[in-house]
């Protein structure tokens, strides 16, 4: 047993000192030439600080508020299983309003409770309707993910109850006539034509590769983006959930001299692909969504993420200090992918409640009414639930860190 | 009712006729370079097989949490390498002090995946051997230690990949075909293939090794005969777990963010499907097996235009070879091939 | 099976190692020693095999009655409140307990591990929402006949991928299963018609509404579904109980125990694990079928390996083999996380563990039963053991007359 | 069937076995048929194991009626032949014919429907199945029921399994095992475990029935039962292919004997001559008469 321990050690051994030796000698070719267009790296400076609305409502409101102690808000979607840490960053969010809310407001303590449906359609069901069934609950922040919306969307609407989602965004959502949906953020159809004006305008991309999972969000979002790429779109690929070697598609984008790559999806497939992508010598950038635009992506790209771009419409929370430190204070933790927007959503909600929306009809009439700004943008929803002119922004990597660069796709 | 349907399938698949296209050019243009990336993952592949398929040659057992084994190997890579210091960034250092670093990763994983072995074998089947349990069973035992130990991994390390760990940047060394060869892949490559020969060196001359064929071939005979059946087993699992942390090593430098809970899962079912390919219980079989299903998996997904065919294009291959050869492409048996 | 061996001879491996796994005493899952059966719910099977018939019915009928009553009774320490609503934790309880019976037909009965059980489960909520959902180009037709449509499709399916693979050897029947429910998932993915994870809104439901003008099978009102489902089970436990009391139930067993004595009894295995095959594959479908109607939508999302996993956990954690136990494993399995949300996170550890000390430790199940095989065994048997003792009695009285009787 | 009450007085006494549950048992047969012609021809049977020939051009023919002895010293391809008869092997090279059908690549479920049953030399019963329910499987290979059949309890249904009870237990009674009916099989004793394996093989109602080597691990008393069940076996009217190690009860039960050594066929007459032929006695040559005895 020692023996062919050792044996197979020296084997090894011997092969990568060899071979390193090899390649230490050589003058190593640093452009491997294959990746055309040449290294365009845009140089667009971070935004230190962004003005963040000055009359937002926040939660704390005017600390006069009174309410019911039985008044609930709850938060329904994934607490655990794979996509749990999206459902972790926006409910802390939501915490953290209904945290500072019940502070400055000592009469009106809101309840916060919690459903759990993993993300998944099948099992979401259960906990919505069983949300719905408890009379106390007046408002929901959910569910975070299109498909679980899809399935739970009528339920709401049968018990009339108002929900704002803070992440879920296939267009389609606000299609089928509910009038307690109301979406958080701006849809894919936004995002999609805003991040390729980005990468052909900005970024100066002439040949974009376009990449995009299996999922609802990458398959929604890549189709609006490749409308938007017209004639700068070389070349698409898709890849699945789970997938972890993507040499094949790499090499079809070394061969097609793509100067950008544009990842419809999310981080855990988005962040391996820019990195083997790197290390097969790209020297383009990387563009990718809100689903991208995580830490989770530079930990895991490592340095290749210095090429990586994010679209979101999304406001940078972590730039407007007052969130940033109380939510960190809270969590123990930077605040995450949608943390703003289940804070601003609750936002919207507490505001309702303070002033004097105390059951489900009112709030519903509320939030439909509702137009002032959040933390993060101003809330306005047109009749169908979809924000009117949601802003997107650009991010990008520095130094290890994901930092914005300004509104885009204007 | 069905006829109903089916005159209606055209129809109803009009506006979208065209997810199967077969894109020749792109094959052509894109040849080389996935030849060379699918033998990389292919040796991968190839060295976890080996796991597969000896303990299947002597225990006639699909040991499903052999997954578990190499991923362990994978977190052995990942805890060294940070304990090192290694981070996101290709550390700037001489080629001996990084030889000395990734040889210092590879003991720990071989430990770690041969340690998961030997534990695996000692805790779950062992106990199942004593009361000489149908293979149903074991099969069985196999699937929930593959659970067990992937959600442990899951609660103490969480649902995330680790963060991504460099060991060397890999750079082109020369050209082939129009391609440029990687030094990583030529490492994996080789390296993966010297432990091959090895193993079979190993397994056809040694004593051990003619102990395992002994035991592959008819266990009771090989009892009579003196062969310890029990430390012949063990050493068949540790074996495959030196191996499987091999191919850990290998694939951390690949796929630096593959360290994750259930990250060997999928890659562990693909090995096994090689290991039946090339004719499960055979060693060079296992090779074999291995490298084509990296090759198969790669054109397959560029002739057919995205990568989500990757896994059907293996899996109805692997079909169709087991209705041609039920046995594999080399046979079954590593009691009686030579190796 | 031999028959693709060629004239490479069998023996040896496989011929002795049945022998030696006949003559042990290790029990295969779904069968089970008398001697070691007795554990925790010891002694209960050979206790109601002695019950009287009328007994039994009137005992069934009540567990049945209160088995319809669950969702309305909402015990208070059962209830899966205020996590989830309980009438539909009902029914994903029942419809996971459809599906460990289906499995259990495959596993349990003619001992052929399915890894991809999960696949006739998707295909069956893909029939029914692809002919009911608006988001579908396909023809429309009522919910209700979805049903029998789904299982005919999946049964089709069941022996598309049966035939080819059937022929080859029990382990490998393991890992294509496995391959075939991801590939069932990706092809989801691919095949524009399929709608991968966009999925498919507004599957049917049954007619009917209620007096506010909701329809009375709303995806948010568990009761009815649990009701139709519970029915379906009911009734498809009945087939099953008649197919295990029949040839067809006699020659699944003998394949399990020994397939090479099996074929030499004429028992035509390929032919019957077909059978099985697709039958399971049937229940499969029906299972997903209701799934998909209550809970409305369909996307690719969660028909994994690792679901599938479960479903086989749930056969083994009930008892492999034992209907009544496939119930249990399968409710269970879906209970468990449903009423401990808090351990959500736990369920698959908790799943994966249970199933290697369930086979290190008991590897029949929580229920352990042996399958009545003949439709008209009890009387037979009656008159054995009472004849077994008379003839005690006569021999003892005048020993040796015996033998010339 | 009028044969047949001729025939009853010759099995009175023996122990264990009941006449009239052997006429119910195989009830739809005609019983007692006498030796003549010839039932299964092995014709040139080869089979090669990779480089290795097991079976070297066997030709025999095994009569309607009679108890054939197939015996041969250890590896001399009794076993193997037998294999290749029951189609577990396809034979190399040439034919086995059941009443001039060919065998050869015809399925093993459909060879015992054609009528070749055996038994295994180490005994393979369905362990968790009853005694009964063991003989059982063995009558369905004669049963029609269809899968839907059985789902619906169709009226063949019903009588088929109603039948199956009467016949299995008269079969069970038969070898003299009906009072561990309900016994799982694999809690029966040794003895009743080969019993087992025969009522189970006699249950598909066979033409020829093959018997490997049943009297392994026997005491003397037992293989006198034994002989005398087979005999009984025979009057009913069932031929009998008996593979042995145990001269004595090969010598005692069977008609005739057909000797294989090294795969060859060495010889091929009754016992009194195979006793005496000097080939047979060498090739026992320093093996024992009763091994494993």
């Amino acid at each position: 047993m020692y023996r062919k321990k050792v044996m197979t050690t020296l084997a090894a051994a011997a092969t990568l000192g060899m071979l390193m030796a090899g390649c230490a000698n050589q003058a190593a070719p640093e452009s491997s030439g294959s990746a055309g267009g040449g290294s365009s790296k845009v140089n667009i400076p971070a935004l230190t600080s962004i003005e963040t609305p000055k009359d937002a409502v926040l939660p704390a409101g005017d600390g006069k508020a009174t309410c019911p102690s039985t008044t609930t808000l709850a938060y329904i979607g994934a607490e655990t299983g794979a996509n749990a840490q999206l459902g972790i960053n926006i409910f802390n969010g939501i915490q953290l309003a209904i945290n500072q809310h019940n502070k400055s407001n000592a009469n009106c303590q809101v309840q916060f409770k919690k459903f759990d449906t993993e993300g998944d359609p099948n099992k979401a069901t259960g906990p919505v309707t069983q949300a719905t069934k408890e009379a106390n609950i007046i408002g929901v922040v959910g569910l975070p993910f299109s498909g679980e919306s899809k399935a739970t969307g009528n339920i709401f609407e049968q018990q009339k109850l108002v929900h704002i989602t803070p992440a879920a965004t296939n267009p389609t959502l606000t299609d089928n006539g509910w009038t307690t949906f109301f979406r958080g953020l701006g849809n894919d159809a936004v995002q999609g034509p805003a991040a390729a004006k980005f990468i052909t305008g900005k970024l100066g991309a002439k040949k974009v590769y376009l990449v995009q999972d299996d999922s609802d969000y990458g398959i929604g979002l890549g189709k609006t983006t490749s409308d938007g790429l017209g004639a700068a779109l070389i070349g698409t690929d898709k890849v699945t959930t789970g997938q972890k070697d993507f040499s094949a598609t790499i090499s079809k984008i070394m061969n097609a001299k793509a100067d950008a790559v544009f990842y419809s999806g999310y981080y855990a497939e988005g962040a391996p692909f820019d990195q083997q992508l790197v290390a097969k010598g790209y020297t383009g950038t990387f563009i990718g969504p809100d689903g991208l635009k995580d830490d989770q992506f530079i930990k895991q790209a490592g340095d290749a993420s210095a090429n990586a771009f994010f679209t979101c419409p999304c406001i940078p929370g972590e730039l407007i200090p007052t969130f940033e430190s109380a939510y960190k204070a809270l969590n123990n933790a930077e605040p995450g992918t949608y943390s703003i927007e289940g804070y601003d959503a609750a936002t919207v909600l507490l505001a309702g409640i303070d002033a004097g929306n105390q059951d489900r009809s009112k709030l519903l009439t509320w939030v439909k009414g509702y137009d002032k700004d959040g933390l993060s943008k101003h809330y306005k929803w047109n009749d169908k639930g979809e924000l009117q002119a949601p802003t997107v922004y650009g991010y990008k990597v520095e130094n290890g860190k994901i930092v914005p660069i300004g509104a885009i796709g204007e | 009712m069905i006829p109903t349907l089916l005159t209606l399938l055209p129809a109803a698949s009009a506006d979208d006729s065209s997810w199967i296209t077969f894109d020749i050019p792109s094959l052509m243009q894109n040849f080389w370079s996935a030849t060379f990336d699918g033998l990389t993952f292919g040796s991968i592949y190839a060295l976890v097989a080996l796991g597969y398929t000896l303990v299947y040659g002597v225990l006639n057992l699909i040991n499903f949490a052999h997954s578990e084994v190499f991923i362990m190997g994978c977190y052995g890579v990942f805890f060294t390498l940070s304990f090192l210091g290694f981070g996101p960034s290709a550390p700037n250092l001489s080629v001996g002090s990084i030889i000395v670093n990734l040889l210092l990763a590879l003991v720990v994983a071989i430990c770690a995946s041969a340690l998961t072995a030997f534990l695996l074998e000692r805790l779950a089947y062992k106990p199942l051997r004593k009361r000489n349990a149908p293979r149903l069973v074991f099969l069985i035992t196999a699937i929930g230690a593959s659970f067990t130990i992937q959600y442990t991994i899951f609660l103490v390390r969480g649902p995330n990949p680790e963060p991504a760990l460099t060991m060397f940047k890999s750079r082109p060394i020369f050209e082939v075909f129009g391609t440029f060869i990687y030094d990583q892949q030529l490492i994996i490559v080789i390296a993966a293939v010297i432990m091959m020969v090895i193993t079979e060196r190993f397994i056809s001359k040694s004593r051990t090794g003619r102990g395992i064929r002994a035991v592959a071939q008819d266990p009771d005979t090989a009892t009579l005969m003196g062969v310890n059946k029990e430390k012949i087993i063990i050493t068949t699992f540790v074996i495959g777990g030196i191996l499987a942390g091999a191919a850990a090593l290998f694939y951390v430098m690949k796929i630096p963010s593959g360290v994750q809970y259930n990250g060997g899962f999928i890659l562990g079912i693909k090995a096994f499907a090689a290991a039946v390919l090339g004719g499960i219980g055979n060693v060079r079989g296992a090779l074999l097996g291995g490298l084509l299903l990296g090759l198969i998996g790669n054109y397959g997904q560029i002739l057919l235009g995205n990568s989500q065919w990757t896994d059907v294009v293996a899996f109805v291959v692997l079909v169709l070879v087991l209705l041609l050869r039920p046995e594999g492409i080399l046979g079954t048996s590593l009691g009686r091939s030579k190796a | 099976m031999s028959m693709v061996d060629g004239p490479t001879p069998l023996h040896t491996a496989k011929g002795d190692q049945a022998a030696e796994n006949r003559e042990a005493v290790g029990t295969p899952p779904g069968s089970s020693a008398a001697a070691v059966r007795r554990g925790w719910f010891g002694g209960l099977g050979e206790k109601w095999q002695a019950l009287p018939r009328q007994k039994q019915w009137a005992f069934l009928i009540i567990v049945v009655i209160l088995a319809y009553l669950l969702p309305i009774i909402n015990p208070p320490l059962i209830s899966t409140e205020p996590g989830n609503d309980f009438a539909l934790a009902c029914q994903t309880m029942a419809v996971w307990a459809l599906v460990a019976v289906g499995l259990n037909i495959v596993i349990g009965y003619a001992g052929l591990l399915d890894l991809g059980y999960i696949a006739f489960f998707a295909v069956g909520s893909y029939v029914t929402a692809m002919l009911t959902s608006s988001d579908s180009t396909f023809l429309k037709i009522p919910y209700l006949w979805t049903i029998p449509v789904a299982m005919a499709v999946t049964m089709f399916f069941g022996v598309l991928l049966g035939v080819p693979t059937l022929r080859l050897r029990g382990d490998y029947l393991a890992i294509v299963t496995l391959g075939f429910g991801e590939i069932v998932r990706i092809l989801a993915t691919i095949i524009p018609a399929m709608k991968g994870q966009v999925g498919f809104q507004n599957v049917g439901h049954p007619p009917g509404t209620d007096a506010s003008g909701v329809p009375i099978f709303a995806n948010s009102n568990g009761t009815p579904w649990y009701w139709l489902t519970l029915t379906i089970l009911i009734i498809v436990l009945l087939l099953a109980g008649n197919l295990e009391r029949s040839r067809v139930g006699r020659n699944w067993i003998a394949i399990r125990e020994d397939e090479d004595a099996a074929e030499t009894m004429g028992v035509p295995t390929f032919k019957y694990k077909v059978w099985a095959f697709a039958i399971g594959a049937g229940v499969g479908g029906l299972s997903g079928a209701l799934m998909s109607g209550q809970v409305g939508f369909v996307n690719n999302q969660k028909f994994d390996v690792v679901t599938s996993v479960l479903f086989v956990a749930a056969v083994v954690l009930g008892g492999a083999g034992n209907k009544v136990g496939a119930i249990l494993g399968g409710a269970l399995v879906a209970y468990i996380p449903l009423r401990f949300t808090a351990i959500a996170d736990y369920k698959y550890l908790i799943f994966g563990l249970a199933l290697v000390l369930i086979m290190i430790y008991r590897a029949h199940g929580l229920l352990a039963a042996r399958q009545q095989l003949l439709a008209y065994g009890r009387n037979a048997y009656a008159a054995v053991r009472a004849g077994a003792d008379a003839k005690a009695a006569k021999t003892k009285a005048e020993p040796g007359t015996e033998a010339a009787s | 069937m009028t044969e047949s009450t001729e025939e009853t007085g010759r099995h009175a006494g023996i122990p264990g076995v009941d006449t009239d549950v052997a006429e119910a048992a195989a009830a739809e047969r005609d019983i007692a048929v006498k030796v003549g012609d010839d039932l299964v021809e092995v014709k040139n049977l080869t089979m090669k194991f990779g480089g290795l020939l097991a079976l070297d051009n066997i030709s025999f023919t095994i009569k309607r009626g009679e108890i054939l002895g197939l015996i041969g010293p250890n590896g001399a391809g009794k076993t193997t032949c037998f294999n290749a008869m029951t189609g577990v092997y396809k034979p190399t090279g040439g034919q086995v014919l059941l009443e001039g059908r060919v065998l050869n690549g015809v399925k093993q479920h459909k060879i015992t429907r054609a009528g070749l049953a055996r038994t295994f030399q180490n005994i393979r019963l369905f362990g968790e199945m009853t005694a009964l329910e063991n003989v059982v499987v063995g009558l369905d290979a004669r049963h029609k029921t269809s899968v839907i059949g059985a789902l619906l309890r169709l009226p063949r249904h019903i009588r088929e399994e109603k039948s199956s009870i009467e016949r299995g237990m008269a079969l069970l009674e038969f070898v003299g095992i009906a009072d561990q009916a309900a016994t799982l099989s694999r809690h029966l004793p040794y003895g009743s475990q080969r019993r087992l394996e025969i009522a189970r093989a006699l249950a598909t109602d066979p033409k020829v029935l093959c018997l490997d080597e049943p009297a392994a691990g026997f005491n003397p008393a037992e293989k006198e039962e034994l002989m005398q069940l087979i005999r009984t076996i025979r009057d009913d009217g069932y031929t009998v292919l008996l593979i042995e190690h145990d001269m004595k009860l090969v010598m005692g039960v069977t008609d005739r004997i057909v000797v294989l050594e090294f795969g060859k066929k060495i010889a091929d007459d009754v016992p009194s001559v195979i006793r005496e032929d000097p080939k047979v006695v060498s090739a026992y040559l320093g093996e024992p008469e009763d091994d494993f005895a």
